[in-house]
């Protein structure tokens, strides 16, 4: 699908897990499989180092999607990292939604350090998404817009 | 750009084919059930657009012979779709007014009562526009 | 269950015993082909050219009608199976002829691929089941040995018709198992019997149909079954060989026991046309 | 206040060519902190480390921020770099603007923005960055090997005559892969049995190897230096101890209805067996699949005529755990299944084999005891043709799109080894392109054509039609000819395509090791470390990692093996400093934080606090930095914010976050 609304450059930040997600992004990249740079990646050691906190921060800096990427379930490197982190993102994006940033704006997605394609793939379906939603109103904090 | 060129982008677009990954592996040609009636070879077309040599393509007697059957296509292993590239040079000829390989004239002779309809309208659709 | 039906042009007129058969054991089998109305011919070969959109618009309608009427789409004709499902592709996949023909077709609401476009013998397969079919088989064709033959248009491209292994297929065989009969394999059932070269270059297809034939006959078949009006004349028309080559739905009929009424509708309908 | 400096590389052209260098160090100048800033060609060349280190010293840098390739590749160099001039190592951070930028951005100006930022994140957080200093951490000393070939084989040999103890695990009942299964090997043309049984032999008598065959691992955790492995024995239903592999059981077992692995299918083999006869170890296991003991709970004949009590009905599988300092991955390959290739009539007809299916009826030892036959009525072919490229240099979904790399080599093997034993078989191979470099190669590949009058038909054929009287008909291109050929048949052989070893995904993904798109597992760097997975401690030893034959199998075997020796030489590793610490003075001793430590490294003492001149004893979280791994969870998990993570704090990812965003 071709982006229509070329005007709006939205915001993405992307947590990686440093084993396999971020890995996985190092990959797309040496395939040279393409998506947006409108996405910026943030390595953490395990996806289980995300704090809402991070992504609430994101959302008032003006981010208009948070995306969250780790090892898949059962294979995280510190073990159960991952498992943590998706009870956390579950009960965090619930909430998120109820105060009206869509269910759209935040993803996690388990990607592993083979997955070059996955890893292209879902952030070129994640930045579509965020064009369908346009611009993220809710939570932002003006004073922080330029 | 060259007048050839063009043709050669021409082919190029309307078949969809990237001729360039083409290995040359002649897999094509090796299945080609028109294989011997055809002057220029299944796997000789790549070279004819690589080398924007579409004159020859379009006036080759491959053109009438390929069947649209879909072998090379299965086949190739570089999914290169030779027989797309044939049927775009066909498309060129007949798009051009005046230059179809049947004509109404000679239908009724072809004729016979148990030719199926589908055998004519496939006919109409590969040979004129 | 009720099925969109798309007959195809001829299936009206030189293979009416092709549709009347099918028509004929889909009842036997419990289930209903709802003709789409004002349906035009699919154009017999699916239109390669990258830019050709008008070619392709009878199938959309064709298409469009069976989705207004939430049913699945069925074709019994290889060519018009073919044609349907690779516009059907195009309007799924590519997004340029998507946009192109729907602007085009001034729909309600714009076209996407979203039919279901079904071969007979697919419904067969995916929908009754071989097994089912066999349980309702009255008159098993015991004994008698059956090569099927595919053709390309049903088979390839593999990908988009998603029919069966192009180069090994096995739905005829296991439908010919299903009426009581014995398959028999042979290498040539997916090679071209020369399509529409046969109306100009007719030595051309002879050749070919000859190998099929010939093929077909040394592992021992006695008779050849297709889905498709134009390999079925190019077979009888070009070969030398005596094998007598008939509809698949034909041998459905006859194995359902329900042949014999519709020959004579056949028959009468003929007439009527002539008439 | 820190005093950075940004250092931003060309990469040659790699990130030049789409990203503005000199636009993004500009631009770092007007981020707060910096106090350098500078682009060059190679940042991670001797001459570009000097850079850096001559700005620490002159702009008395507190603080690095590299612009470059991704982390994983050359952290470790810059922050090698930054401490040979005085700086803490860990004051260093990378902006990835490879990877994440100028390989997947066509666009200039975008791509240059997006470095531009990626590099305002990473001097936000080098901004708040403190030095850090690693622990210690011990080197259990023994190898892993996993896969029992010819390179999991020599890599193991290499290990343990360096003084180290190794561990081989082997899926199936014997070592010796598929180099076993060989019978004459190239240029050389020497048995492949006569050479690599005495290294089977050498593996299993050597005091410091210990195999586990018929095992697979079956978890990994740790860390390089210290990973804990479970390894499933699967049960042989056989005692190892007992058994005195006399191969009665064999004989005398009913059931002899199990395609045999060994030759491929070709034939049958019994419940109870042992693959080949120069198994090792020579002890059998029952096939509880095909045992009508197991399926019918009668027989029990094998156990009958076992004279040493051997067999055992009841064993289960065991898991073991073992430590190790190193893990070798010695995988292997396979054949692709051929199902998307029917055009070839491999399923259809009898007579049309893959090449390691025709090594198998050459061999002694195969099927046919060495003759050659066709596989449907016995006769012997008159007539062969061998089909090279099938299902490689496929771009289309059916095949891979590599070269196989040794099917060129072995076809002409083949080729001249049936022409100099049956000089009235004709021979025909039908190839796109001959590929021979490699020592006395071509020089082989010729004779075969010179001296045994191989017939090589150039182009590739269409399919294969199987006849009713029995043979096959060969329609294929001569490309040189400008013709299309039927060539009658006796047998076809394909040169099928090789692919990894199918357990290898699950394998890589247990090591956290790479694995590229047709599942070969990526080295560390292509041209300079090819035998090191980019995970520490994982090595690569054989097919694992990309087509090779058997020379070039041994000689990565023997590198792969070095590398983890080098490791195994060490007594210590530095460890990771990037771990949990708890604020005293916020920790309230609830002990959510204990909960989800997956290492145990948490505990809780009774300590006086002076809080803000309130001195009390409180119960206080307390991170043992030996065993945390500093995966953070705990810092998540903590409900008053006193956990946090050394290196990345919750202040430095909100900088990241902030800065992203600004």
């Amino acid at each position: 699908m071709s982006i229509e609304n070329k005007s709006f450059r939205p915001k993405i930040v992307a947590f990686c897990c440093n084993w396999c997600s971020y890995a996985g992004a190092d990959l797309a990249g040496s395939s040279r499989l393409s998506y947006p740079a409108d996405v910026k990646i943030i390595r953490v050691p395990c996806s289980c180092r995300v704090n809402p906190m991070f992504i609430l921060r994101a959302f008032e800096k003006g981010a208009d999607g948070v995306i969250m990427c780790g090892c898949h379930p059962g294979d995280c490197h510190y073990s159960t990292g991952n498992y943590y982190a998706r009870r956390r993102m579950t009960l965090l994006f619930s909430m998120l939604d109820y105060i009206g940033v869509e269910n759209g704006r935040t993803r996690v997605e388990w990607v592993s350090a083979a997955e070059g394609v996955k890893f292209s793939d879902t952030m070129n379906s994640f930045v579509e998404k965020i064009h369908s939603l346009g611009e993220n109103v809710r939570l932002g904090d003006l004073r922080c817009r330029n | 750009m060259s007048e050839k060129k063009k043709q050669a982008e021409l082919i190029e677009e309307i078949s969809g084919v990237n001729p360039l990954k083409c290995m040359k592996c002649g897999k094509c040609s090796a299945t080609c059930p028109s294989y011997n009636e055809m002057d220029i070879k299944p796997h000789q077309f790549v070279s004819y657009v690589i080398n924007e040599d579409v004159e020859s393509l379009v006036n080759s007697e491959s053109l009438w012979k390929c069947l649209s059957c879909f072998a090379c296509v299965e086949r190739c292993p570089r999914d290169v779709k030779p027989g797309k590239l044939i049927d775009a040079a066909r498309q060129m000829v007949v798009r051009q007014r005046g230059q179809a390989y049947l004509s109404p004239d000679e239908i009724p002779e072809l004729l016979d009562p148990e030719l199926p309809q589908q055998l004519l309208v496939s006919a109409f659709r590969r040979y004129r526009r | 269950m009720k099925y969109s039906y798309y007959p195809g042009c001829t299936l009206r007129t030189k293979a009416k015993d092709l549709d009347d058969y099918a028509r004929a054991s889909a009842k036997a089998l419990g289930f209903e082909l709802e003709e789409i109305e004002d349906w035009q011919c699919c154009g017999g070969v699916y239109p390669l050219g990258t830019d050709e959109i008008a070619n392709k618009l009878s199938c959309v309608r064709a298409l469009n009608a069976a989705k207004e009427k939430e049913q699945e789409l069925v074709t019994v004709c290889s060519a018009c199976h073919h044609v349907m499902k690779r516009v059907n592709d195009d309007m799924r996949n590519v997004e340029d002829i998507r946009t192109r023909a729907n602007n085009y077709m001034e729909l309600d609401e714009p076209y996407q691929g979203e039919t279901e476009v079904l071969h007979f013998l697919e419904v067969l397969r995916d929908k009754v089941g071989f097994d089912e079919l066999a349980k309702k088989v009255v008159n098993p064709l015991k004994g008698q040995k059956i090569g099927a033959y595919y053709g390309c248009l049903l088979l390839r491209p593999g990908k988009i018709l998603a029919f069966d292994n192009p180069e090994n297929p096995k739905i005829m065989e296991d439908f010919i198992r299903a009426i009581g009969a014995e398959p028999v394999i042979y290498p040539y059932r997916n090679e071209c019997c020369g399509g529409y070269i046969s109306l100009k270059e007719k030595d051309m297809a002879k050749g070919m149909c000859d190998k099929i034939t010939e093929s077909a006959e040394g592992f021992g078949a006695d008779m050849l079954i297709t889905a498709c009006p134009l390999c079925m004349y190019n077979l009888n028309k070009s070969s030398k060989k005596e094998i007598p080559v008939v509809y698949f739905t034909e041998l459905l009929a006859e194995a359902l026991g329900v042949k014999e009424a519709c020959a004579g509708a056949a028959g009468e309908d003929e007439k009527e046309v002539q008439a | 206040m820190q005093r950075i400096g940004v250092f931003v590389c060309h990469c040659g052209s790699n990130i030049a060519a789409t990203v503005d260098v000199s636009k993004v160090a500009e631009m770092a100048l007007m981020e707060p902190g910096v106090v350098h800033a500078e682009d060059y060609q190679y940042m991670c060349s001797e001459a570009g480390q000097a850079k850096i280190q001559d700005a620490i010293h002159e702009k008395k840098l507190s603080g690095i921020v590299v612009c470059s390739c991704s982390p994983r590749m050359h952290e470790a160099t810059f922050r090698k770099a930054a401490e040979r001039a005085g700086l803490n190592p860990y004051m260093v951070e990378i902006a990835n603007i490879r990877e994440h930028c100028s390989w997947i951005h066509k666009d200039m100006e975008e791509a240059t923005k997006k470095a531009v930022i990626l590099m305002r994140a990473a001097v936000a957080k080098v901004n708040l960055n403190t030095p850090l200093k690693p622990g210690e951490s011990r080197v259990t000393k023994r190898a892993l090997i996993i896969g029992g070939g010819i390179a999991g084989i020599q890599t193991a040999l290499d290990i343990a005559d360096a003084g180290y103890e190794v561990d081989i695990v082997e899926k199936t009942p014997s070592i010796g892969g598929r180099m076993s299964q060989l019978d004459k090997t190239f240029p050389t043309l020497d048995c492949s049995a006569c050479i690599l049984t005495p290294k089977m032999v050498e593996a299993s008598a050597h005091e410091k190897i210990k195999i586990y065959t018929y095992s697979e691992v079956e978890k990994v955790s740790g860390f390089v230096g210290d990973f804990t492995v479970d390894i499933r024995k699967k049960a042989r239903s056989v005692d190892m101890d007992k058994c005195t592999g006399c191969g009665v059981c064999q004989e005398k077992c009913p059931s002899k209805k199990a395609p045999s692995e060994f030759n491929r299918g070709l034939n049958n083999r019994s419940a109870i067996y042992t693959p080949f006869a120069q198994a090792i170890p020579n002890v059998p296991v029952i096939d509880r699949e095909a045992c009508i003991k197991f399926k019918t709970g009668k027989c029990g004949i094998c156990s009958k005529v076992c004279q040493a009590g051997a067999i055992d009905y009841e064993q289960k599988d065991e898991i073991i755990t073992e430590k190790y300092g190193a893990i070798v991955v010695a995988t292997g390959f396979d054949t692709i299944n051929l199902d998307k290739y029917d055009e070839y009539a491999y399923s259809q007809s009898k007579d049309v084999i893959t090449s390691l299916e025709l090594e198998r009826v050459m061999n002694a030892a195969g099927p046919t005891h060495g003759h050659l036959e066709r596989l449907s009525d016995g006769k012997a072919p008159k007539e062969m043709v061998f089909i090279q490229c099938v299902g490689s240099r496929c771009s289309d979904d059916r095949g891979k799109p590599y070269c196989s790399k040794i099917c060129c080599m072995y076809t002409a093997k083949h080729a001249m080894l049936i022409r100099d034993k049956y000089p009235d078989v004709n021979v025909t191979v039908f190839y796109i392109d001959v590929r021979t470099p490699g020592k006395n190669f071509d020089e082989f590949y010729r004779r075969a054509v010179e001296q045994y009058g191989v017939n090589y038909i150039k182009g590739q054929v269409g399919k294969v039609i199987p006849q009713p009287d029995g043979k096959l008909l060969v329609q294929g291109s001569d490309l040189l000819d400008n013709k299309q050929i039927l060539k009658e048949a006796d047998m076809v052989v394909l040169a099928t395509a090789i692919e990894p070893n199918p357990d290898v995904r699950k394998i890589a993904t247990m090591l956290t090791a790479s694995i590229d798109t047709n599942n070969f597992l990526t080295e560390a760097h292509a041209k300079l470390r090819p035998v090191e997975s980019p995970t520490a401690g994982i090595f690569l030893s054989g097919v694992c990692q990309g087509p090779k034959d058997i020379p070039e199998t041994v000689a990565q075997a023997g590198a792969a093996a070095v590398k983890a020796i080098g490791l195994l030489a060490k007594d210590k590793l530095l460890t990771n400093p990037c771990t949990a610490h708890s604020d005293e003075l916020l920790c309230n001793g609830c002990s959510t934080c204990e909960n989800v430590c997956p290492y145990g490294a948490i505990t809780y003492e009774d300590k006086e606090v002076n809080d803000h001149g309130i001195r009390e004893v409180r119960r206080l979280a307390v991170v043992n930095s030996a065993l945390c791994q500093g995966c953070g969870a705990c810092t998540v998990a903590c409900p008053s914010g006193a956990m946090d993570l050394q290196g990345f704090s919750n202040r430095q990812i909100i900088a990241e976050v902030d800065a992203i965003c600004r």
